[in-house]
């Protein structure tokens, strides 16, 4: 049986390229889907210690996650539609209307 | 353990009203679309009768997920308040940008049934739940203005900074259900208090929730997002962001720290001691330099996070007492700030430059008085709310002998008059530059105006009744 | 006849004034002046009541009125008003102020309504400043008069107006943040149920409240630097010619008159009763600031070009001689500045006046555009001359004997203190009458001073009682002191009680 | 009568305000008929008291009246008190009398002038504060009348106010004086504090307990007379505050008999003669008192002599007279003072009054170069002008004589005297004898170097219509003071004979019971008469010698003058540039004052050093917040990193701390 800890540190491992990935994708879509990652690994380490407890709270947490990234990107991705459709691209920098 | 769903009242009929106003959205046309709004607004007015009627009520409900208390309930109150005014602010200006859609207020109502669920929740999911349904429908509400780049551009910045720090709060609630075996307050405070040392895993868990906490009530460094979101999003979510959307998460925030966390003190003040200097620091001296009435009163809010911080800082009875008076006048002043700079704007929010301002004071003297009074108040100048609030949060600040904090607090307001009083120079002191037509004030907005400068100026000079509510809310 | 309420009718009837304005009609400007006036001299007359029926020989609080206001933490903060020997005058002088001032506005044709409102919106505040005795009250009147009082700079003032009204605001209101975090930090010491100064004074004064030494040098600092800005105390002073220079002339005469008061008021009954110890510590700090004051005022005063500019270094210089009377400590000086306030309101005031009427007529304040006006202006010359003559404390009028009194008490203290203060009474001399002489005296010159018209009526109106007062507090000065007697004597022995710590340690271990 | 003396303070008062408050409206004659007839009523009243008084036994010679408390602060009290005894009676008969013969004569000086209600108002509001200097009883009462003939003389200097000098002058003589009045304030408050009290009688009871003797070394009864003593050189004229009474000459011929020789500047005499139970225990300051008097005397006789203005010739005559009364007060001799006082209030008032006639003639000429032969034109005001130049240069026989002969008797006699300064003073009364003939000279005899005064347009306008007329002796109202003050000039001084003369000095027994709480020192030893006549004798032959000098210079041998000028170039210039005291107050004190307070305090610090830390602070703030706005700049990539730093710290931190 793969210890407990070995989720978990897989879980931060994945946690930190997902907001490495953030801060260093210059695209939109990619950003989220970082994000998307960040979740996903917050996922594992609930499931992770839900195993570890013996008890399903943990993963049903996972699901309303899961709903939530759901609805998440639902928003998201008809966002960046639009962003892609106002400013005509989907690099970061290059949407900085507003700012100082 | 049962539902009973009545203490959840306030939130079915937001919630059921938004399904409603959502399905009846294409059958209402054009015009009814402003009806939707006031049916909105009547269900917001019934929750808020509701959670007044909840009053009294103790206990858990919804199976442990939520409280039942008066700190609840006075959040609940004051979260709902914050949003029906703001749905009535919204109707004319909706009209105005000819973007007067159901939408807007089905999502309003969603956003604040999270809002209220933040207040009540007594359980690490239900926050979590309830901040994503606010987060969520707040994301597409920042980008109502969908024909405008600045409006999308706003809204994609908040949601893709939002997801980004949810992701670290969830990350730090997993933590805390990893060394505390549940998401349940009471199980979690049971669990802190058992064994007093915990794990490096729940400090960082901890310290991740503030994470996310810390992004929606814009403290330093987490406040990046919030002036350029609070610029670009519609004037009504402005109010909404800066008000609804911290006022909830400040209750959760006061409800978890004071009720779950006790025994933690030693840490987490420092935390919230640094960032309250920050960001009033940062706050009030960027404000100095901004040149859009919009984005300056968003610098404005970021400070006023912090002084919200000192009270969080302080950590005691007294403070949650404080925060919860001080948000209830900061929801007067600011929603009333910018219902003042939402009528003086002009179609496609043109005129909310500084500059617009000048000479307007003796033109349109209802709106810049009123403007002036709400100014005042954020400025914390006595005889309004915005004074009484600051007064008691700093006088828990030194309950606690916080006395460098107070200092900073007290001199970093002192920079923020300059920004505040400058408004009141240009539009008393200077002449016009332009002859602008005077605005349309609907007598809708005119009441909103005038019932919240009634509440700036009653609580500024007879705080008492607010007072006690609000220590009554915090007998935990 | 308004036992129990009299204070609180002294504060509504100006605050209902500017009610009754909001709902009158912009056009009509004399009935709007009217109304003003009429709610000022309302005010003024309920406060002759104060007089009439003040008890000269105690030093309790008189007038009271006290109710609930709000609790906060265990503690009440209360409405709770009262006089006592060292406010009535104050509040008098406020009152008398006012509508002299009203009168005195007659150039205002801007934004009358909103420049009315302003005024009795200040009178509120600074009445409030002189009889609130719960400290939040207190604080609250003392922050609530800034406003008013930066908009009549900033909207009715002159060329550099709104530079002026921020540096005015800003400057007052950074010290007197300070005084409200040293506030809240002092009910963390608080026995007592409110926050009442009285009952709090007492309480420090008989050991059941006791303050670490530490502490109460910070909170000492913050109240003091609060009124030090607001009397202003060299070196915090410069605020004053901007904000006196730009004002309106009502604006100016409040300021001087009134507002300069509350800074020093604010020492006699916050700083020395509550911290005698500290008090008495940081007095040779203050006093050699208090001298500075007194003598570089006066210094900077004689080489203005600007009669208002002189007129307001001249304050600088004689609020210096009050602080140091108040930190003497003993009944002579404390009188002799309590008594010198009304004296700076009634002199300064008028000169504030005065200089307004010319430069209504003549739209400059420079010295050098003057000249021979007493041939051309003689009621105006006179009414100059006596005013100046009151500010130079001549023997006769009301000014010496402020001056007087609190140079013998200064004496008492420290001699050497009181030569070095006494200097102000060459320089006062110099600098006055070598402006007047410059303005009055000599040939006319310029064709623009030939056509000048004397005062009218109405400027007379406004001028006399202010000439008549000095005269009569001049020469029947026992009257106003009387009343002082008692509450000085124990603001003195409360700073007596502090010298000797050893008695003061005795009681405290039999307790 | 004698019980409410103190009403003859309300005539001049009301007459003030009277005249002050509607004179405007009112006919000349009225008010000059209101002006004097306040200054009789309260001439006749003091006269009335002062004949009951002297009814009286000499230890019961003293009256006082509390109107009402004035002050009150504590163990501070000050009452609207007033006191009459022998020396305030013979004061305020001065001062009425004197006064009003001066008023009769201003009817006549000043008719015609504009501002002619002004006038008397002011010179009735004079007399008012010099009744309450003379007759408060204390310190307080007497410094409001101080200051208030300060006022007063500030005024009437000033009353030619259109003029540019007068405007200063009068500026001059005010702050001059508040120079000497702040050394007065702290004599007062040390008074207070030693004795406690101010009123008169308390605080010299207290000295006399405390001090049985006199005080040994520079104690605080020494600082105290020294600092009141200041004060009085202010007031009085002395060296070195002298420098205003020589430009209060602005004013109106009769404001200067008035004030600037009569009463006044007598006030510091008075004072210390008041305050003689203080100086009589304080030997330090009695020295500097009587120095400084001699050097006073001295000095101003010397600038005296350069003169070409009659009237600064009277001017430094007076600071040189009041020189001696203060050498009387330094060697003891307060009687002797008073008596000086009186006596110089006589003629010297002549003399000015004399000398306005003659300006008057001369339509307002004073350089007496430009005069001469005037007795052809004058012969009566000639008459009365001679009377008085022989009373003051020390002829035997005339009030000045005996006066000044008691002062230089005492001078070298009195424990406190010391030949030194006898000589002094019998080196001025050379002096003294030949300027004052040298003016009498260039003004009434030799050549007729007439020329009329060109003065401005503003005063009287008939003045232009006879120019060319040959001056002409004025009218009755001029001409009748004259020469009541002449009679007086010749007998005042029969009221205090010297002891080779008479059994009693009249005036000093009179004055006896005022120096009750002096310390009278032991007399070292016995000086006889004949002593006492053999120095009266030499001071007479110097006298003789001055008048004779002048005769020669400016009558005998008119070009002599100019060829000891031009032998003493050096010495001579010095003379006529008055010892260049003002240029030095200029140079030393008043423009480096002006420069400092402009440039350096003004403009370095407070606009520069205090502003600019405010105005600093502020750009601070701005530049900062200029540079936190740049946080903002809005990738939101970077806003993400702000976000995960943010994370770091707090996760560092809370690892840290749970561990």
């Amino acid at each position: 049986m793969v210890p407990t800890s070995h989720y978990l540190i897989l879980g931060a491992i994945l946690f930190a390229i997902g907001s490495f990935g953030v801060i260093f994708r210059r695209n939109a879509i990619t950003m989220f889907m970082c994000v998307e990652i960040m979740l996903n690994a917050v996922n594992l380490t609930l499931v992770a210690y839900s195993r570890s407890f013996n008890q399903v709270d943990g993963q049903i947490f996972v699901i309303f996650v899961m709903v939530v990234a759901a609805a998440e990107a639902a928003v998201g991705l008809a966002l960046i539609v639009l962003l892609n459709k106002r400013r005509g691209t989907l690099d970061v920098d290059q949407i900085d209307t507003m700012r100082w | 353990m049962d539902a009973n769903y009545i203490a959840i009242l306030p939130e079915l009929i937001l919630c059921g009203l938004g399904i409603l106003v959502m399905v009846l959205i294409p059958s209402a046309g054009r015009e009814g679309q402003a009806r939707l709004g006031y049916l909105s607004l009547a269900g917001i007015v019934a929750a808020l009768v509701a959670s007044a009627l909840l009053w009294g009520n103790q206990g858990t409900a919804l199976f442990g997920m939520v409280f039942q208390d008066a700190f609840g309930n006075f959040s609940r109150i004051l979260l709902l308040f914050a949003s029906g005014s703001i749905a009535l602010i919204a109707l004319p200006y909706l009209r105005r940008e000819g973007i007067l859609m159901g939408e807007f207020f089905c999502l309003l109502l969603f956003a604040t049934a999270g809002m209220t669920f933040m207040a009540t929740s007594a359980d690490l999911v239900m926050t979590f739940l309830g901040l994503e349904t606010l987060s969520i429908a707040t994301y597409v509400l920042a980008g109502f203005r969908s024909k405008d780049l600045r409006s999308v551009e706003s809204a994609w910045k908040y949601f893709i900074l939002g997801a980004f720090s949810t992701a670290f709060m969830l990350y730090g609630i997993a933590f805390i259900y990893g060394t505390a075996g549940s998401t349940k307050y009471q199980a979690i405070a049971e669990a802190v208090s058992r064994d007093g040392g915990l794990p490096i895993t729940f400090a960082v868990g901890v310290g991740l929730l503030v994470v996310g906490f810390g992004f929606k009530v814009a403290m330093a460094p987490f406040h990046v997002w919030a002036p350029d979101v609070y610029q670009g999003a519609p004037l009504p979510v402005t109010s909404h962001l800066a008000v609804g959307s911290k006022a909830a998460a400040f209750v959760a925030l006061l409800r978890i720290f004071q009720q779950v966390f006790p025994g933690l003190e030693g840490d987490w003040n420092f935390v919230f001691w640094t960032g309250a200097v920050l960001t009033m620091a940062i706050g009030n001296i960027a404000a100095l330099a901004q040149s859009n009435i919009k984005r300056m009163l968003a610098y404005s809010s970021v400070a006023h996070a912090g002084y919200l911080l000192v009270g969080m800082a302080a950590g005691n009875p007294l403070g949650a007492q404080g925060i919860l008076f001080y948000l209830a006048a900061y929801a007067f002043m600011t929603i009333g700030a910018l219902a003042v700079v939402q009528v003086l704007s002009r179609p496609g929010e043109a005129g909310i430059d500084l500059d617009d301002y000048k000479g307007i004071g003796f033109r349109f003297p209802f709106l810049s008085v009123s403007l002036s009074v709400f100014l005042i108040s954020l400025a914390g100048i006595p005889a309004t709310a915005g004074f009484m609030g600051k007064f008691f949060i700093f006088s828990a600040a030194v309950q606690e002998r916080l006395y460098w904090l107070v200092v900073i607090a007290v001199l970093t307001s002192a920079i923020g008059l300059y920004y505040y009083l400058r408004v009141i120079v240009l539009m008393f002191m200077h002449e016009a530059e332009s002859e602008p037509p005077a605005p349309t004030l609907q007598p809708s907005l005119r009441a909103v105006i005038g019932l919240l400068i009634l509440g700036t100026l009653v609580f500024g000079l007879y705080p008492a009744p607010l007072l006690e509510l609000a220590n009554q809310a915090v007998q935990f | 006849m308004f036992d129990g309420y009299l204070l609180s009718l002294i504060l509504a009837l100006p605050a209902l004034g500017a009610a009754v304005l909001a709902f009158l009609p912009a056009e009509n400007r004399s009935l709007l002046r009217n109304v003003a006036l009429a709610a000022c001299l309302a005010a003024f007359a309920a406060s002759l009541l104060l007089w009439t029926g003040f008890d000269p020989s105690t030093s309790n609080m008189q007038f009271v009125e006290d109710h609930a206001w709000f609790e906060l933490g265990g503690f009440q903060a209360r409405y709770a008003l009262g006089i006592d020997g060292i406010s009535l005058f104050l509040v008098l002088l406020t009152t008398l102020i006012m509508p002299l001032c009203i009168l005195a506005s007659t150039h205002i044709k801007k934004h009358l309504k909103a420049y009315l409102c302003s005024m009795l919106a200040l009178q509120v505040g600074m009445m409030g400043v002189f009889i609130a005795l719960d400290l939040v009250l207190f604080y609250l009147f003392w922050e609530v008069m800034l406003i008013p009082m930066y908009m009549l700079i900033g909207v009715w003032g002159g060329q550099r107006r709104i530079y002026a009204a921020i540096k005015f605001f800003l400057y007052t209101a950074a010290g007197s943040l300070l005084m409200l975090a040293a506030l809240i930090t002092l009910y963390q010491y608080n026995v007592t149920p409110n926050f009442n100064i009285v009952e709090i004074t007492g309480a420090l004064s008989d050991g059941r409240i006791s303050i670490p030494e530490g502490t109460a040098y910070w909170l000492f600092l913050a109240f003091f630097l609060a009124f030090a800005i607001k009397v202003p105390l060299f070196p915090f002073h410069t605020w004053l010619p901007d904000a006196h220079v730009e004002a309106p002339t009502a604006g100016s005469v409040i300021l001087a008159g009134v507002l300069l008061k509350m800074g020093t008021y604010g020492l006699l009954r916050f700083c020395l009763p509550l911290f005698p110890e500290i008090a008495l510590q940081m007095e040779p700090t203050i006093s050699c600031l208090a001298i500075i004051a007194i003598i570089y005022g006066a210094l900077v005063a004689m080489v203005q070009p600007d009669v208002k500019k002189l007129v307001a270094y001249s304050s600088v210089s004689h609020m210096g001689l009050i602080v140091l009377g108040i930190f003497a400590f003993n009944l002579q000086a404390l009188e002799g500045a309590t008594f010198q306030m009304l004296n700076h309101g009634i002199s300064t005031g008028g000169l504030f006046l005065l200089v307004g009427m010319i430069y209504d007529r003549r739209h400059t304040r420079l010295i050098e555009d003057f000249g021979g006006l007493a041939q051309v202006m003689p009621r105006y010359a006179v009414f100059f001359m006596i005013i100046t003559l009151s500010s130079i404390g001549l023997p006769g009028l009301n000014g010496f004997v402020g001056e007087y009194l609190t140079l013998q008490g200064t004496f008492l203290a420290n001699p050497v203190y009181a030569a070095f203060a006494a200097t102000g009474v060459i320089l006062s001399a110099v600098y006055m009458l070598w402006m007047y002489q410059r303005v009055f005296l000599g040939k006319i010159t310029g064709e623009a001073n030939r056509q000048l018209a004397d005062l009218n009526l109405r400027e007379m109106a406004v001028l006399m009682p202010l000439v008549l007062l000095a005269l009569w507090m001049g020469v029947q000065s026992s009257q106003f002191l009387r009343p002082m007697d008692a509450s000085i004597q124990k603001v003195v022995d409360r700073i007596e009680q502090a010298r000797e710590p050893q008695s003061f340690r005795v009681e405290n271990l039999g307790r | 009568m004698l019980e409410s003396f103190w009403i003859l303070l309300l005539f001049p008062l009301a007459g003030a305000a009277v005249n002050g408050l509607c004179g405007k409206r009112l006919p000349h004659k009225l008010i000059g008929l209101i002006a004097c007839g306040a200054v009789l009523a309260s001439f006749l009243v003091a006269a009335l008291a002062f004949v009951e008084l002297t009814g009286r036994a000499a230890d019961d010679r003293l009256v006082t009246v509390s109107l009402f408390t004035w002050i009150e602060a504590g163990e501070f009290v000050s009452r609207a008190a007033f006191l009459f005894d022998p020396l305030s009676a013979v004061m305020i008969l001065i001062v009425t009398g004197v006064g009003f013969l001066i008023h009769v004569y201003s009817i006549g000086y000043m008719h015609g002038e504009d501002g002619y209600y002004r006038y008397f108002s002011y010179l009735n509001l004079f007399i008012f504060m010099m009744s309450l200097l003379v007759l408060g009883d204390n310190f307080l009462v007497m410094f409001v009348g101080w200051e208030g003939v300060g006022l007063c003389s500030y005024l009437l200097i000033g009353y030619y106010f259109k003029e540019r000098f007068a405007g200063d002058a009068a500026k001059k003589a005010f702050v001059v004086n508040r120079v000497g009045d702040f050394a007065f304030l702290l004599g007062l408050f040390l008074i207070f504090r030693e004795f406690g009290s101010i009123t008169y009688l308390d605080a010299f009871q207290s000295v006399q307990s405390s001090y049985p003797g006199m005080e040994t070394g520079f104690g605080i009864l020494s600082l105290i007379t020294l600092l009141l003593f200041i004060g009085a050189t202010g007031k009085s004229a002395q060296t070195p505050l002298y420098v205003w009474l020589p430009d209060a000459m602005a004013g109106p011929t009769p404001v200067s008999a008035l004030i600037h020789a009569a009463t006044m500047v007598t006030a510091g005499v008075y004072m210390i003669a008041r305050c003689s139970p203080l100086y009589s225990r304080a030997p330090e300051t009695l020295l500097i008192v009587a120095v400084v008097g001699a050097a006073t005397a001295l000095l101003a006789a010397l600038i005296a002599i350069g003169q070409r203005d009659i009237k600064k010739v009277l001017a430094y005559s007076t600071v040189s007279q009041l020189g001696y009364m203060f050498v009387a007060c330094g060697v003891g001799a307060y009687a002797a003072g008073i008596f000086h006082l009186m006596t110089h209030a006589f003629f010297k008032a002549l003399l000015f009054l004399g000398s306005g006639s003659v300006i008057l003639a001369m339509h307002h000429q004073q350089n007496i170069f430009k005069m001469g032969g005037l007795k052809k034109y004058l012969p009566y005001t000639w008459g009365v002008m001679l009377v008085a130049t022989l009373a003051i240069a020390g002829v035997p026989g005339l009030s000045g004589f005996f006066s000044k002969d008691e002062i230089l008797w005492q001078a070298f006699s009195s424990p406190q005297g010391h030949p030194l300064i006898w000589a002094l003073g019998v080196a001025v009364a050379g002096l003294t004898a030949f300027y004052m003939f040298r003016m009498l000279f260039l003004t009434f005899h030799g050549q007729e170097r007439i020329e009329m005064g060109h003065h401005d347009d503003s005063h009287g306008e008939d003045d232009h219509s006879h120019h060319d007329a040959k001056p002409q002796e004025p009218g009755w109202s001029v001409r009748g003071p004259l020469g009541v003050l002449a009679v007086l000039s010749v007998l005042g001084g029969l009221v205090g004979l010297p002891a080779w003369l008479a059994s009693t000095n009249q005036l000093h027994h009179f004055l006896e019971p005022s120096f009750h709480y002096q310390f009278v020192p032991e007399a070292h030893g016995e000086h006889s008469h004949a002593l006492e006549m053999g120095l009266a004798g030499v001071t007479t032959l110097i006298g003789l010698m001055g008048i004779f000098v002048a005769y020669t210079a400016y009558l005998r041998r008119p070009h002599l003058p100019e060829q000891v000028s031009q032998r003493l170039s050096g010495l001579y210039r010095l003379i006529r540039q008055k010892f260049l005291v003002d240029e030095a107050y200029d140079a030393v004190i008043i423009r480096p004052t002006h420069w400092l307070s402009k440039n350096v305090l003004w403009k370095v610090f407070d606009d520069g050093v205090i502003d600019g830390a405010v105005n600093g602070t502020a750009t601070v703030v701005q530049i900062w917040a200029q540079q936190l706005r740049k946080i903002q700049n809005g990738y939101v990539r970077s806003y993400a990193t702000w976000i995960l730093l943010g994370t770091a710290l707090l996760f560092a931190y809370f690892s840290y701390f749970a561990a």
